[in-house]
């Protein structure tokens, strides 16, 4: 892994919608969560979900974050759906 | 004493409770609570659940809950099992025993466990049936009963 | 389908749960309680416990709670077991186990069924120590705990 | 029992004060619990506690009474301290 860049992991629905478990993406300077968000949301098609419709969950180095916490080069982010285990 | 086990694997109740009851003469009191697939959650004529997690860092935010639990309540032992991948009807799918001196610690953290694992812990189900399958929705209820232990 | 059992005999929380799994493909969640004989109490030293009952009265008050149980909730299977007699350090004393569709019934009506074990069924539990045995004052807690469920 | 007579049984702690886990006693006419309680609290010495000090719970025909609970002939009423099971 690139030291520019974050590691993103998607899991269950969005997983299967966006048809990858994750990728590499630039993250130049300080960014947030949602930033990265809106950035990925911008590619269009099924990627808009990420910020329409049904609500993201988001995890960055494995702890459960919000749009506002921020992401640094060399972090790993997760967005998912609601859980729904137990 | 606690323990966390997060896996494919199918679990013996007998075994889980053997090990709650093995705390010592202070434990007066064993709560367990365990859950299995049922015919109809979602959708009806559910056949099996298909169960995703994030490995790593599911077994950190259970060991945490559990953290959050001991300072909460006065525990003797904590046992969660939750198992992931394909399982079908009537099969078990997880696992929280709690052993305390008083009832009122055991289910009150038992409960608590169970419910914050449904809303803050990253499981996702996804029911499978002979007509097809479909990722189960977070509920308001488990968001609501998840919401009453506070933060 | 519900059992009660009142007697001398131990139990065995391992066949309780099979029993209560069995109860078909609509059962999600189970939720068991065991009270066992801890150390302290009203005495610390604890090395047993005697526990009188009324006979006959003892097996239908507890009848009556579970038709109340399964009024208030859900329910696919209840057992309540609860042993009489002499009983040495870390015995099982009682078991309450109720299968459901949802965890919220089982939870609800197995710490229902033990509050009120614990106020309105005629069990009297004596702690016995090396030096002197002592009948168990009825507690506070108890009381309230008891009261949450309105009558 | 005889059709005038109540039975009475004691259980723990006021079985052993009082020495016996039960009785028969005379009950012509109406009665309630509450009026055998006085009536056997007047022998004195240990029987005293059935109306003085800690509570006493009754149960006639083995259903939970109060003392305002009727009493006929014929009747198990019984007198224990509050329970502890569970």
């Amino acid at each position: 892994m690139a030291e520019d860049t974050v590691t993103i992991r998607y899991f269950a629905r969005l997983r299967e919608e966006l048809d990858t478990d994750g990728e590499s993406v630039p993250c130049a300077g300080a960014r947030t969560a949602g930033d990265l968000l809106a950035q990925l949301a911008s590619r269009g098609g099924p990627w808009q979900q990420l910020v329409e419709g049904q609500p993201v969950m988001i995890a960055v180095n494995q702890a459960m974050a919000r749009p506002e916490t921020p992401v640094q080069p060399g972090d790993e982010v997760a967005f998912f759906p609601p859980v729904t285990g137990g | 004493m606690s323990e966390v086990r997060v896996g494919e694997a199918d679990f013996d109740v007998a075994q889980e409770y053997a090990r709650l009851r093995d705390s010592g003469g202070g434990t007066g009191a064993i709560a367990t609570f365990t859950g299995l697939v049922r015919d109809s959650g979602d959708l009806s004529g559910v056949t099996g659940l298909y169960l995703e997690h994030y490995p790593g860092m599911t077994e950190q935010v259970i060991e945490d809950l559990i953290r959050q639990a001991r300072e909460r309540w006065q525990l003797r032992a904590v046992r969660v099992i939750h198992r992931v991948g394909t399982l079908k009807l009537t099969d078990q799918i997880v696992f929280v025993g709690v052993a305390s001196a008083h009832r009122e610690d055991a289910f009150a953290a038992c409960q608590f466990l169970m419910d914050i694992l449904k809303t803050s812990v990253p499981f996702w189900k996804k029911e499978l049936t002979e007509s097809g399958e479909h990722w189960v929705e977070q509920k308001d209820t488990d968001v609501r009963l998840g919401d009453r232990w506070g933060e």
